[in-house]
């Protein structure tokens, strides 16, 4: 079976403020010279590699382990997940 | 969000016309059970709350004790149910930010931090681990970055509670008697809104907390900012030192809506406000969400126009954000403008006080039979047994919690969490001990007596730190109030605090209602969960460590009170029995027995006996101090009882003295002369702990064996959902 | 002498230091917030702990860049002695006074627990009452303390003596059971364990000596003391 | 100017082991049902919203903010800059 890499992001969902992301962009970024950035929002990312048939299944598995697994709450945080192939 | 036909009417008749769509989610905020504590307000009553060292003012949000020499101790408690049962992580931080404001809001610096936890079975539930899991990050997350000290709380498990979570945190300040925000303002004076920006997060959650849980509210979801709080701390305590405040209060449920209504209320004074004016992190929020919107870390500060200035020079100074959102008049009207618009004009006493209910109350009946006893399957190996108890999840250590609380910054921590009580020194030179309990299983099936157990059991832990009790905090958590058995429930655990509070002469100085605690199964047990504070001259002697050769001493009657203990509930899956009662005399006289042995230094440890009776009590003693102990059963004082029921009973009173034995006979004098029921009981030295009945031998335990099952079962199911092996 | 508690949005220990230093040590000791510079009478820089910024980012990388820090920095050329502890030796590591980083706990969690340190370089000026191996009884308070480098800079610290403490037994997956180093001068001491947390006996259920001696090394080298 | 969302993704470097990763592999993913996964991979990811002339000048500026506020340790960990547009 093929491996592919997964990528899973999680960030608070829309609305649902992100204080390190503030704190990062005013107390950071803002004091230093680049000034053309406008916000700044944290995530944190998990990388999978996993054996699956398909780029779909590898997809699948992710999403539904991530859920179980209760690696996010889907009350505050919303998931993205891409698939890449593993250049191996 | 919404009122109840029967409050619409009643507010239309109050105000005289109908309401405005911003008035009626103004008062449906404040009405809501969680801010106007309509249910319970009348009965809370019963409770004492006044005594020597109380300081009652208007406008507290946290109890004051005055401790001597010029300084005061506050103190509060708080849950965060319902927020932390759907998300535990955020739910239970913003719960600690909570209770750090309230004793902020006094102009005390908060200085420890309490949590008691239940959760659902971890052994077989992967929701209450998660639950837990988290919980427990949150909690130290909040607090450690805050730099206060978590030095006390309780973990409890059971199915009462699957896929829900009661959270509790307490919180005690400490601070000088002339710093106290001495709450007042006048006509023309300006109200701040200082600290995070308002925001859609947590609208609605004190209705949330106030609704059982199906409605599953998303948008009461609150994200913690313990940087922001830290600073807010900070900036307060100048603006206070500095005499900028003229009355404060903190932003909890409820919002903007409880806190103008209430301290408008509270002053006898009238409050003009502009959504407008208001920091917010988002545009285009209504005037509604403005008002019941609970973003988390804001407080309001009353002050005069001369003294913004400085205070918006501390608000700079700590980077925190903060609008001048209104000002004070003398009408008693909250007046809530957006810009030159009026949404809402009310009256605060009408806001600020809900109309009181009687509910009706009935005895449930599964109580008639509740203590009635199965008969049990005979034990065959109590050894394997007490191996099973010392590894179970209620009763095994807690490391694995407060080992993640920074329990010692502030530098005032002299005794540690894992003992009984926490000991704090205070500035003055003396020290303060305190610890909460609770015991759902003993108040499922006598909510008076169990109720009253608790208090008692909070009371000896502090007693075991040398300290004599001064106040207490209660926070009583119950399922619907609207069911007459659940209220029955309520007024008779009420009751019994009332009672033993009047007895000891120990005043509530605070507490908490948290009504609708309801899982897909039910109502939880009672659960009344109280915090005890006690205070100390010196610094008490104890502990110290055992030793080879130091006697065991007993102080307390053993009765055949097996009813919701560990033995019957976790061993033998059993529910009911007879629930351990309070001897009020024997308890005082007990009470005052250990206290003067620990001041007379004829102690060099004192433990009190709880959860899994005297066989757990005399493991603890031998698994931390590590050495063994032999003790005669047989000795024991009380009933003639079984070996099983003399281990394993819960009875209340009881103290475990170890003492060596060149101060033995004094000791066994002071207990005689004071009339309590005592006994030596056992003898430390060598390596296993050792239950005789008669002369025979009935549980023999390596220490070093139990010790290691004692320390890691609870972070094995946790973290690898199995319990620790030999 | 005079000795400065650097403070930042966040500090949370600054004031436990400062009642040691004043109150048990009675040290001329002073506060000095982050926006502003560091006035030249000073004799010792102290970086307490706590949580800089909310421990954003990483922990103490935000308060590396404040301005406070580049005078830390001039003073520490001068070989003016600096003690950073927890949050504050994060904040030495961060702002390159200091080799190393200090990374996420190996059990994932904040850690408070008592612990033993082992003296390893007794030189510094926070050090110089001890004798090599000595033992410290000293609570850790951390998310972020596990100290790592990389092989090279490793080698570099054993042979300048740049390993200041050592824990007894592995407590957190630091490289080599580093808790404490200094800068190749041994002027700058960053440290993980909190010694304003053990140096009152009643505090410390063990013994406050040692950990007092940290701050009486301090007191020698300035000659406060012999 | 056009405003352009650049993701950074901070994570260790090769070499430098993440105990995050290896947890939750060992303790959650593998115990359960789900064994084709090998291997975790956590990593922490900056969204920022940043208003330059181009994507090339956008990718430039935050790399070099990167860089010069130490958003990543370089001891232990790389950066990964990408750049979309924003949609507006
Ligand atoms: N959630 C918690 N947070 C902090 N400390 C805790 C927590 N749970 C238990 N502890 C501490 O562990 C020790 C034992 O707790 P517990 O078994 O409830 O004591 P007791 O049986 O004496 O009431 C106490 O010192 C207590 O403060
Ligand atoms: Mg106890």
């Amino acid at each position: 079976m093929p491996t592919f890499i997964v990528h899973v992001i999680i960030e608070n969902k829309p609305g649902i403020s992100d204080p390190e992301g503030e704190t990062i962009l005013n107390d950071l970024v803002l004091k230093g010279t680049h000034k053309t950035v406008s916000k700044i929002k944290t995530a944190k990312m998990l990388k999978f590699t996993i054996k699956e048939k398909d780029k779909k299944t590898a997809q699948f598995t992710v999403k539904e382990l991530c859920d179980d697994l209760r690696i996010y709450n889907p009350l505050v945080s919303k998931v993205t997940v891409d698939v890449f192939e593993a250049t191996v | 969000m919404s009122l109840e036909s029967r409050e619409l009417s009643e507010l239309k008749s109050r105000i005289g016309r109908d309401p405005t769509p911003t008035e009626l989610q103004i008062v449906a905020a404040e009405w809501s059970e969680h801010c106007s504590y309509k249910s319970s307000k009348k009965h809370l009553k019963m409770l004492p709350m006044t005594g020597k060292l109380v300081i009652n003012e208007k406008g507290y949000d946290s109890g004051v004790l005055d401790v001597g020499d010029g300084y005061v101790v506050t103190a509060h408690i708080e849950s965060h149910n319902h927020p932390s049962a759907v998300e535990p992580y955020g739910g239970a931080a913003t719960g600690v930010g909570g209770v750090i404001r309230d004793i902020l809001s006094a102009g005390t610096r908060p200085i420890a931090i309490f949590d008691g936890l239940r959760f659902g079975d971890i052994e077989k539930d992967l929701e209450a681990r998660w639950l837990f899991k988290n919980v427990v990050a949150g909690i130290a997350d909040y607090g450690n970055c805050l730099g206060i000290p978590t030095i006390g709380g309780e973990v409890e498990f059971d199915e009462c509670y699957e896929n829900y979570a009661l959270v509790d945190v307490a919180a005690l300040g400490f601070g000088k008697k002339e710093g106290l925000i001495k709450n007042h303002a006048k006509k023309g004076d300006i109200v701040v809104l200082l600290g995070g920006s308002t925001g859609r997060d947590g609208i609605g959650g004190s209705q949330f907390a106030s609704d059982a849980l199906e409605s599953d509210n998303r948008s009461a979801v609150q994200i913690p900012d313990p940087f922001i709080e830290k600073l807010i701390i900070e900036a307060v305590l100048q603006a206070r030192n500095d005499k900028l405040i003229h009355a404060m209060k903190d932003l909890g449920g409820g919002g903007l809506s409880c806190a103008i209504s209430e301290i408008a209320d509270a002053l006898e004074i009238g409050i003009e406000m502009d959504v407008d004016l208001v920091h917010t992190r988002e545009d285009n929020l209504s005037p509604d969400e403005i008002m019941i919107s609970e973003s988390q870390e804001r407080m309001l500060i009353i002050t005069s126009r001369a003294k913004l200035k400085k205070l918006e020079k501390i608000c700079k100074r700590f980077r925190i954000g903060y609008s001048v959102i209104g000002h004070v008049k003398s009408d008693s009207q909250m007046r809530i403008k957006k810009g030159k618009r009026t949404f809402a004009s009310l009256p605060t006493d009408v806001v600020a006080n809900a109309t009181l209910l009687d509910l009706p109350a009935t005895m449930p009946s599964y109580l008639h039979t509740i203590e009635t006893e199965n008969k049990l399957r005979p034990i065959s190996d109590y050894t394997k047994i007490l191996t099973k108890l010392l590894g179970s999840p209620n009763i095994a250590s807690k490391i694995w919690v407060y080992g993640q609380y920074d329990h010692e910054v502030g530098i005032r921590t002299v005794i540690k969490p894992g003992c009984d009580a926490s000991v704090l020194r205070l500035d003055n030179g003396k020290f303060l001990s305190a610890k909460i309990d609770g015991n759902p299983k003993h108040c499922y099936i006598n909510p008076r007596q169990g109720a009253i157990g608790c208090f008692e059991e909070a009371c000896r832990n502090v007693v075991c730190t040398g300290a004599k009790p001064i106040g207490m905090l209660d926070h009583l958590q119950f399922g619907n109030p609207n069911d007459p058995e659940i209220f029955w429930t309520f007024l008779e655990s009420l009751k019994g605090l009332t009672d033993f509070a009047k007895y000891f002469k120990i005043p509530c100085i605070g507490g908490k209602v948290s009504l609708y605690n309801e899982t897909h199964a039910g109502p939880i047990k009672p659960t009344p969960v109280i915090g005890v504070i006690g205070l100390a001259e010196k610094k008490p002697s104890v502990p110290q460590t055992i030793t080879q050769g130091d006697n065991l001493i007993i102080v307390g009657k053993t009765k055949d009170e097996l009813g919701g203990s560990e033995f019957f509930e976790y061993i033998h899956k059993f529910i009911g029995g007879r629930c351990p009662v309070v001897d009020f005399e024997d308890s005082k006289k007990n009470m005052k027995s250990v206290l003067s042995a620990i001041n007379n230094n004829l102690a060099k440890s004192v433990h009190d006996c709880s959860k899994g009776g005297l066989a757990v009590a005399v493991s603890e003693l031998c698994m931390t101090n590590q050495i063994g102990c032999k003790v005669s059963l047989d000795k024991v004082p009380g009933d003639k009882l079984c070996a099983d029921k003399i281990l394993f009973s819960e009875s209340h009173s009881r103290y475990l003295l170890t003492t060596d034995s060149k101060k033995l006979s004094k000791l066994v004098a002071l207990l005689k002369k004071n009339k309590v029921s005592f006994k030596h009981i056992g003898k430390f030295g060598s390596d296993s702990i050792q239950f005789n009945c008669k002369t025979k031998s009935i549980i023999s335990l390596n220490v070093t064996k139990s010790r290691k099952i004692w320390l890691h079962s609870l972070s094995n199911l946790v973290l690898h959902g199995k319990r620790a092996s030999q | 002498m005079k000795v400065g508690v650097i403070v930042f949005p966040g500090s949370n220990c600054d004031r436990d230091m400062y009642h040691v230093l004043t109150d048990v040590f009675n040290l001329d000791a002073q506060y000095y917030w982050h926006d502003k510079g560091l006035p030249k009478n000073i004799d010792a820089i102290i970086l307490p702990g706590g949580f800089s910024y909310g421990d954003r980012l990483r922990a103490g990388v935000i308060a590396a860049h404040s301005p406070i820090i580049k005078d830390v920095q001039k003073m520490a050329e001068k070989g003016i002695p600096v003690l950073g502890v927890c949050n504050g030796f994060q904040i030495l590591t961060e702002s390159g006074l200091l080799p190393g980083v200090l990374l996420k706990n190996k059990s994932l969690n904040f850690m408070c627990k008592w612990t033993s340190l082992i003296v390893d370089n007794n030189t510094t000026p926070f050090t110089n009452q001890f004798k090599i191996n000595d033992r410290i009884p000293i609570p850790i308070a951390n998310g972020e303390g596990r100290y790592f480098v990389d092989e090279n800079t490793m080698k570099k610290l054993k042979k300048k003596n740049q390993i200041v403490f050592r824990y007894d037994m592995s407590v957190n997956g630091s490289s080599d059971r580093i808790a404490g180093v200094c800068n190749e001068d041994g002027n700058v001491v960053g440290m993980m364990p909190h010694p304003e947390r053990a140096a009152e006996s009643e505090i410390n259920p063990t013994d406050s000596r040692p950990s007092s001696l940290i701050f009486e090394s301090l007191l020698v080298k300035m000659g406060v003391k012999n």
